[in-house]
């Protein structure tokens, strides 16, 4: 098919290229510089999508994003779901096809890249058409840092689709200047292709750069696709124009059926004529210049048909000379065609009364029913609108802080208003910032306005088809209608939210562009109300669609959250080390052997350490210094336990709770000075306990002198765990005695290993003889390595968190989040003794004495052995009375607690678990049962210690 | 999407600070001497203003410093930031 | 024995640092001590124990000797020597703030630092930190701690050009913060074929 | 009861996609009722639960003299903000009873209505990425099946089957481990459940009253009198409040503190698009919620913003790390775009669990702090509400609810314990 409605010449396409694209499986060709809509209807394709829930065909009618009908699905060079053909710029090997209502999503991944910047600026201007442009050089002029951005893929905005003339020649030889000057400026950021989609408050505005979406396949793979500008600005210009507003009348959704300005566009951006025989049907003077351009262009224009008694003189006179016929006091009531429009269908309108209609032979119908200032930016960022009757729209109401709207988006309607405008606006801003602006801030000459004749507010052509509105689409993309409002009305809703929400009028893909401000006109009709009684509803980011994974950016696939890792990382891995996330950290969780399972890597690594000797990376655990005169004071305050009677050289386990006197987090504290502490967090708490300190220190206390400093990554920490540990510390510290008499347990030495300070505390975490080797990181490996080359006689063997897990468990030491979950307290723990009752206060110790926590249902920390010696209760089972017909009775069958923490034990030869029961330390010795699957698994209740209760072991 | 004044670092992006609930509430002289329900309103009740609330923020991802702020909770905007040795501004 | 040897955490990244171009340089700083100070209020007493004035100006930092004092906070300096021992370093401090009511802790192994060179250092910055990093306001001197991605970071400009910076973050997230930088270059790296 | 087409000529349909478009709503919804100057019962809040209170009262008690008072348009606030999951997989024993007793009336609330609410029980996964939410997820799937609410606990392949977009494979930065599965849960269409409730209502000769802000409460002694509102002041024998997020403002008006924080909750929507996810996923580790609503546009949560806020809007970070999470999980999203984003504002609760009962005034109830919950709850507070309010003593179901909770230390912690929140 040849392009047989591309005009012969203009426009600012390349006509000398040629690019072959397909829509619904046909080749057409088009130019660099169109739009799919725009190559589309060059090829006489005015049909494009499919209506959602009537199935009407629905074709192109607006040039931009306001276009309501033009839904495409792209599926070469990547499927993307509705998109509107007026803004999908044409690329070679584009494929498309018409949207039957839902989009599609593609099957495999995207591998396109997406990013986002930071942008800084004094003054960010939105909209490059004529106000923004001349905001733009008032302020770069002046040497603010400014950014303008506009969606477009050149500058001009309205330019871009009209004649007009500045400076005695074409505007946009004017447009092209002031691009050049812009770029001139070296603090101006100006970006094309980029939509400010949403406006939040301190002038924070993003905005969506399109970088190579129009490169097509072409597009370098190392650049993002698109980018979203985060925006911080101390004064935003908001240059973001008008939409042209149709009138809906029976059948307005006929393909062929367009906006005025939008056919204008087309032709003189694009060349393309949308069709060769016209009506416009218009209530202002604006639509006066399509029919003009078109008729020059040499499209029939059958008639205009002006909605105003009056009409307009001077344009009708315009048109006379033309030879165009102008019909006042007439509208459109409807459309003929069997899919585009063939016919329009005009009578005469006075008084609000529509007479006989006769018919009129066109493809193509242009409507204008007025502008609507692009106010979605203004409003997002709680701009009040005003309704102005006169015009028929709503407009800024007040001034904002930070926020200057100007040209069009003000309502401003000439080209010599807007530029005038847009450097008010400039000025404005720069006042604002106290810098002053040029003297030689020029505008160009624009031609004196001529005063238009008065516009007239019509919604809607009263239906005469005898559909009752039914056919006389608001919402196209919702395929709703004025029988839908009229429906919601007398179904008794009378706000415009439940209009909207009744209809679904304004939710679709251009969330009602074109349909919001129809909507409040026709309800406030149907009501008998003012507009702005009714309002508009509200608008809310984003302007345009924005893709997720431009959202997303590169927080994706491994950049997606930080994975924290400790300097053995990578030895970890080598050594074959399966992981576990625990918090933003990597932890081994067991080193399996060829061949082993998880169970039986285990039972290995808990024995090794039940009897030689274990090593574990525990670098994660959090640490944080505590120092000054006071520290002790502070500890006593935040630890349930005594810490100041803690004797330099000694360590203690503490508990910390909540003001509510749940345990948040426990763990050891060494004393390694009078006035300093060295705390010892659980690996997930880290961050939160010195948050907790800080804020009780910095909030409450101010008058402690106490300091907190996170010390986590400076110090690398290897429990050596096991009979042999001692034989292991002793070989590599040979000038520490590390008798238990010398070194006893729950006690730190420090000593140096060639010259590098190394720290090492009798503390265990597993009931066995242990030592914990504390080392700055840098030499964390080759301290590792040490230890493991002394332990090589012993079966030094490298365990991960499940080992650890097991080991503890067997002591009954509890994990805070595993058998803790925020509702208990140290003595549902059984760690009273852990609980100061000599401090007056501390931190959570009056929530103890609340009621609830003297109820003797309180769930307790007791252990569980299963009878039958071979289960492995699944973590996190609940448990109930024993059934002796082991048999579970009807829901709601009373749960006594759950499994916090169960294991298979090297050490028992069983398996076993930990459990937070009802009364639980009452129930010692009791039987209870655990639905495990579709069986009552029958379970010993015992204490929590199951390995050495009289701790022998501890000092080997 | 607040920028927010730090009183030492100056303006930085919301996503840096933590939010630290309502101001001037202090951890009472003598919580044993409360009675269960004067302990409870310390823990659990807080005032939940539909405007103007002096509350505190953590400017956690800078300089880690505690502040009080007075901020409008229904636009969401500061009205003014001050230290935590400074008085709670007087309502005008 | 053998001196215990030293390992960096982005020893594995160094290959990928050194392909960059000039425009967009990344080097692995050498390892420095590191003292996290605190101080309720700074006098002559206290620049006199410590050999520094330090900078009170937030969001600055100032040289020091061998190395840097790093304003973090209104009562909370980073102060870096090139030519101590960290233990060295933080009881020498230590020593001299402790009676003024101050403390001293090393954190010389908390944070790795990443030294950025090149015209595009902060086309590349800007991808993840949300500051002005503009050279008017971000020049020689200035320091900030912020958010660079996801990773805490103190940022040190070093030039007034904004084309020298050096980025210090925690020890765990390096690796994060290198995939994060390379990822972040990659533009400004591979040659438009 | 049916609903009506409208009796209009229409071009033939074509092709369309099935299911894109919604039945059509009913021809008489509710009269714009103006406040009288006394009811037997007021409740304040027109939302769902004020709603679903004054059917119920109706219904079940033949109480109608009775006024619903809504400040703006009714079901304007979180009723027509939220994401609209229904499901009764909570942990504690008197969440989900109340949750169950919901999900129950769900059950049959078409009928009852005769409204189509579109109640679809297409099941709720609530994916588990860590040991620990592993653990938590099997603790919460067997508290629900000794409690009679179904749930099960599904491997990554078979949270596969159930949903094959979501992204299962072991190399994500934090694989799915599993989920635990509720297939009776669903989604409704939130204005049409609301809707429901008010026309049958307004039927049984219930006022609801818009545009009608209280901005007082008149007493004596230990009662309240009546309600001053912008409408003029209004006597009441028996006063609920039921204001979610607004709840505070109503309290501080009675002089009573109640101990919730009023947060921006944020949700977004995508396009319309063809069926790609047949059930509701959530994810607390990554912080998204996502299910396909009836006619094709994803429907998306994100996390509570951390400040107080009453503003309806919340900030784009959380939309922006919402985003990051959703084309982590299902990457097949990516190309997806974002159409519109609102916040509602939610009561939250020290121990995210609602607050129901007695107030220092005897003849005023309170309900509120449901936090994330409010929707889902919707039907079981309505008719526990109205039974209270009609016998004057707390519900089972909500007594465990009691503000004296807080007092006494026996919450009911919905977070510390393998919370899944909304």
């Amino acid at each position: 098919m040849s392009t047989l409605f591309r005009t012969t010449s203009g426009g600012r396409i390349d006509r000398a290229t040629t690019v072959e694209f397909t829509f619904d499986g046909q080749t057409l060709t088009g130019h660099p510089g169109d739009t799919l809509a725009s190559a589309l209807l060059a090829n006489g394709r005015h049909v494009v999508a499919t209506s959602v829930k009537y199935g009407r065909p629905r074709g192109i009618a607006a040039a931009w994003a306001e276009d309501p009908g033009g839904l495409v699905q792209v599926e070469e060079p990547f499927p993307e779901p509705m998109l509107l053909a007026t803004t999908v710029e044409l690329f070679d090997g584009l494929a498309a096809h018409g949207l039957p209502g839902q989009g599609r999503l593609a099957d495999v991944p995207d591998s396109a890249r997406y990013d986002a910047v930071h942008a800084h600026v004094d003054v960010l201007v939105v909209g490059a058409g004529p106000a923004g442009l001349a905001a733009a050089l008032t302020a770069a002029r002046a040497g603010a840092r400014v950014t303008l951005v506009d969606e477009q893929s050149e500058a001009g905005g309205s330019l871009l689709g009209g004649t007009d003339r500045l400076d005695g020649a074409p505007a946009l030889q004017w447009v092209a200047a002031a691009v050049a000057e812009l770029a001139r400026h070296p603090e101006v950021l100006h970006l094309q292709r980029t939509t400010a989609f949403g406006a939040y408050d301190d002038g924070f505005v993003l905005a969506l750069e399109r970088r190579t979406d129009h490169l097509g396949t072409a597009a370098p793979k190392h650049l993002s696709r698109q980018r979203v500008w985060r925006i911080r600005a101390r004064q935003v210009v908001l240059a973001t124009g008008a939409h042209e507003r149709p009138v809906v009348f029976a059948d307005n959704d006929r393909p062929g059926t367009m906006l005025a300005g939008a056919a204008r566009t087309f032709l003189h951006r694009y060349g393309v004529l949308p069709g060769r025989e016209a009506v416009v049907f218009t209530t202002d003077d604006t639509a006066y210049d399509a029919a003009l351009d078109l008729h020059a262009a040499g499209v029939r224009v059958q008639a205009v048909v002006d909605a105003r008694p009056g009409g307009s003189p001077q344009r009708r006179e315009q048109c006379e000379r033309a030879g165009i016929r102008v019909l006042s006091g007439a509208v459109v009531t409807g459309t003929r065609g069997d899919e585009r429009v063939t016919h329009a269908l005009v009578a005469p309108f006075a008084g609000g009364e529509v007479g006989a209609a006769g018919a009129i032979g066109c493809d193509l119908l242009l409507v204008s029913g007025g502008w609507n200032p692009a106010v979605h930016l203004f409003s997002q960022v709680r701009g009040r609108l005003r309704y102005d009757a006169g015009r028929g729209a709503f407009l800024p109401g007040e001034e904002l802080d930070g926020v200057v709207v100007t040209g069009s988006a003000a309502g401003v309607a000439d080209l010599a208003g807007c530029l005038a405008d847009g450097q008010r606006g400039g000025r404005a801003a720069l006042a604002r910032l106290d810098i002053a602006p040029t003297a030689d801030d020029r505008l160009p000459a624009a031609p004196d306005p001529v005063v238009p004749a008065a516009p007239l507010v019509l919604w809607r052509v009263p239906d005469t088809s005898g559909a009752e509105g039914a056919t006389s689409f608001v919402d196209l993309q919702r395929d709703a209608t004025v029988a839908d409002i009229a429906r919601a009305v007398g179904a008794g809703l009378r706000s415009i939210e439940h209009v909207k929400r009744y209809t679904t009028i304004g939710t679709a893909h251009d969330q009602g562009k074109t349909s919001g401000v129809l909507t409040s006109g026709i309800v406030a009709e149907l009501l008998g109300v003012p507009v702005q009684d009714t309002g508009t509803t509200t608008f809310r980011p984003p302007y345009t669609p924005v893709a997720f994974a431009a959202l997303a950016g590169r927080d994706r696939g491994r950049l997606f959250d930080p994975e924290r890792v400790t300097a053995l990382h990578d030895w970890h891995v080598a050594a074959g080390a399966v992981f576990e996330d625990v918090g933003q950290w990597k932890r081994p969780r067991h080193y399996p052997r060829p061949g082993e399972d998880m169970e039986a890597a285990v039972l290995r690594e808990c024995a090794a350490a039940r009897t030689g000797v274990g090593i574990l990376d525990g670098s994660t655990l959090g640490k944080i210094d505590v120092q000054g005169p006071d520290a002790a004071v502070l500890l006593d305050r935040l630890y349930t336990n005594l810490m100041s009677s803690l004797k330099v050289g000694s360590v203690r386990y503490g508990v910390m709770c909540g003001v509510d006197g749940m345990v948040i987090d426990d763990g050891t504290v060494l004393r390694l000075a009078e006035d300093r502490f060295l705390l010892l967090t659980t690996t997930g708490g880290a961050a939160k306990v010195l948050d907790w300190m800080e804020e009780w220190a910095q909030t409450e206390w101010p008058d402690l002198r106490v300091h907190c400093t996170s010390v986590t990554e400076q110090w690398s920490t290897f429990p050596v765990v096991g009979p042999r540990s001692r034989d292991v510390i002793g070989a590599v510290f040979p000038g520490v005695d590390v008798s238990t008499e010398a070194f006893p347990f729950m006690t730190w030495r420090d000593t140096t290993l060639d010259g590098v300070p190394v720290r090492l505390a009798r503390i265990s975490f597993s009931g066995e003889l242990a030592f914990e080797v504390y080392v700055n990181p840098w030499y964390a490996v080759a301290v590792w390595e040490r230890l493991l080359e002394a332990g090589r006689p012993y079966g030094i063997t490298p365990y991960g968190t499940e080992a650890m897990h097991v080991l503890r468990a067997e002591k009954g030491y509890p994990i805070i989040g595993q058998d803790t979950d925020g509702t208990v307290t140290p003595h549902d723990l059984g760690m009273a003794w852990a609980v100061s009752k000599k401090k007056p206060d501390f931190i959570g110790k009056r929530s103890f004495a609340r009621p609830a926590n003297a109820d003797p249902l309180r769930k307790q920390l007791v252990g569980l052995l299963p009878v039958d010696r071979e289960t492995v209760l699944p973590e996190g089972s609940q448990i109930v009375e024993f059934r002796a017909d082991g048999r579970l009775p009807a829901p709601p069958v009373p749960m006594l607690g759950h499994v916090t923490s169960s294991y298979r034990s090297a050490e028992l030869a069983r398996p076993f678990a930990l459990a937070l029961v009802k009364g639980g330390r009452e129930r010692i010795g009791d039987t209870v049962h655990v639905p495990v699957g579709g069986t009552l698994v029958p379970v010993e209740v015992t204490g929590s210690v199951l390995v050495d209760p009289e701790g022998a072991r501890r000092d080997g | 999407m607040q920028l927010i004044a730090c009183p030492w670092c100056g303006p930085r992006e919301e996503v840096e600070f933590s939010y630290g609930g309502q101001a001037h509430v202090p951890y009472p002289d003598s919580p044993a001497e409360l009675s269960d329900e004067e302990w409870a309103h310390y823990v659990f009740f807080r005032d939940n203003p539909r405007g103007r609330f002096a509350e505190r923020w953590n400017h956690n991802a800078g300089c880690r410093r505690w502040f009080n702020a007075i901020r409008d909770t229904s636009t969401y905007r500061f009205e003014s930031v001050y230290r935590l040795d400074d008085p709670k501004p007087v309502t005008p | 024995m053998a001196e215990l040897l030293r390992t960096h955490p982005l020893t594995a990244w160094t290959d990928a640092f050194e392909r960059l171009p000039d425009t967009v340089g990344i080097t692995v700083e050498p390892f420095v001590a590191m003292v996290d100070v605190r101080l309720g209020t700074i006098g002559p007493e206290a620049s006199a124990a410590l050999g520094v004035d330090l900078p009170t100006a937030p969001g600055t930092w100032v040289p020091a000797g061998t190395g840097r004092a790093v304003w973090l906070g209104p009562d909370e300096w980073l102060l870096t020597s090139t030519t101590e021992a960290p233990e060295e370093l933080e009881a020498r401090v230590r020593a001299a703030v402790a009676g003024l009511g101050g403390s001293a802790t090393d954190v010389s192994a908390q944070r790795i630092g990443l030294r950025l060179t090149g015209a595009r250092v902060r086309d590349v910055l800007v991808k993840g930190c949300s500051i002005d990093l503009h050279p008017r306001v971000f020049s020689r001197g200035s320091s900030a701690q912020t958010t660079l991605g996801q990773a805490g970071v103190v940022l040190l400009a070093l030039s007034d050009a904004g084309d020298d910076v050096v980025v210090l973050v925690r020890a765990s997230f390096a690796g994060y913060l290198a995939d994060w930088l390379l990822d972040a270059a990659l533009e400004f790296t591979t040659p438009i074929s | 009861m049916t609903v009506q087409s409208p009796s209009t000529a229409r071009t033939p349909r074509t092709t369309r996609t099935p299911g894109a478009d919604l039945p059509d709503q009913p021809d008489s919804l509710w009269r714009s009722a103006e406040p009288r100057r006394s009811y037997d019962v007021v409740i304040v809040g027109g939302g769902g639960h004020g709603l679903a209170t004054a059917h119920y009262l109706a219904k079940d008690h033949g109480i109608t003299d009775v006024a619903v008072l809504e400040k703006g348009w009714l079901a304007g606030g979180n009723m027509a903000r939220n994401t609209t999951i229904i499901r009764s997989n909570y942990l504690w024993d008197e969440s989900s009873a109340i949750y169950e007793h919901a999900l129950q009336l769900w059950e049959g609330l078409e009928e009852d209505l005769g409204y189509p609410i579109l109640f679809s029980q297409r099941g709720v996964l609530n994916l588990a990425h860590t040991l620990q939410d592993v653990r938590d997820s099997v603790r919460r799937v067997e508290a629900n099946r000794l409690n009679g609410v179904d749930a099960e606990w599904l491997e990554p392949d078979e949270v596969r089957k159930v949903c094959p977009v979501v992204n299962t494979s072991a190399d994500i930065r934090y694989p799915v481990l599993g989920a635990t599965y509720q297939p009776r849960a669903g989604i409704a269409k939130h204005d049409h459940v609301a809707w429901g409730f008010a026309r049958r209502a307004d039927q049984a000769g219930i006022d609801l009253v818009q545009d009608c802000e209280v901005t007082g409460f008149a007493s004596d002694g230990d009662r309240v009198t009546g309600v001053h509102t912008t409408r003029g002041t209004i006597a009441a024998g028996t006063v609920a409040l039921c204001a979610a997020g607004s709840t505070s403002v109503l309290t501080d008006m009675l002089g009573i503190r109640v101990p919730i924080q009023s947060h921006p909750l944020q949700a977004l929507v995508s396009e319309l698009l063809e069926p790609v996810h047949p059930t509701v996923v959530m994810s607390n580790a990554v912080h998204v919620y996502v299910s396909q609503a009836h006619k094709g546009e994803l429907v998306m949560g994100a996390g509570v913003d951390s400040y107080n806020g009453y503003g309806q809007r919340g900030a784009f970070h959380v939309i922006e790390r919402q985003m990051a999470a959703a084309v982590e999980l299902f990457p097949v999203f990516a190309r997806a775009h974002l159409l519109r984003t609102w916040a509602g504002i939610v009561d939250t609760s020290p121990d995210a669990s609602p607050i129901v009962g007695r107030t220092p005034y005897e003849n005023v109830w309170l309900n509120c702090g449901w936090g994330t919950g409010g929707f889902k709850a919707t039907p079981g507070i309505g008719s526990a509400l109205a039974h209270t309010i009609a016998s004057g003593e707390p519900h089972p179901l909500v007594a465990p609810f009691s503000l004296d909770r807080f007092v006494s230390g026996a919450l009911v912690d919905e977070h510390g314990a393998a919370a899944v929140a909304h």
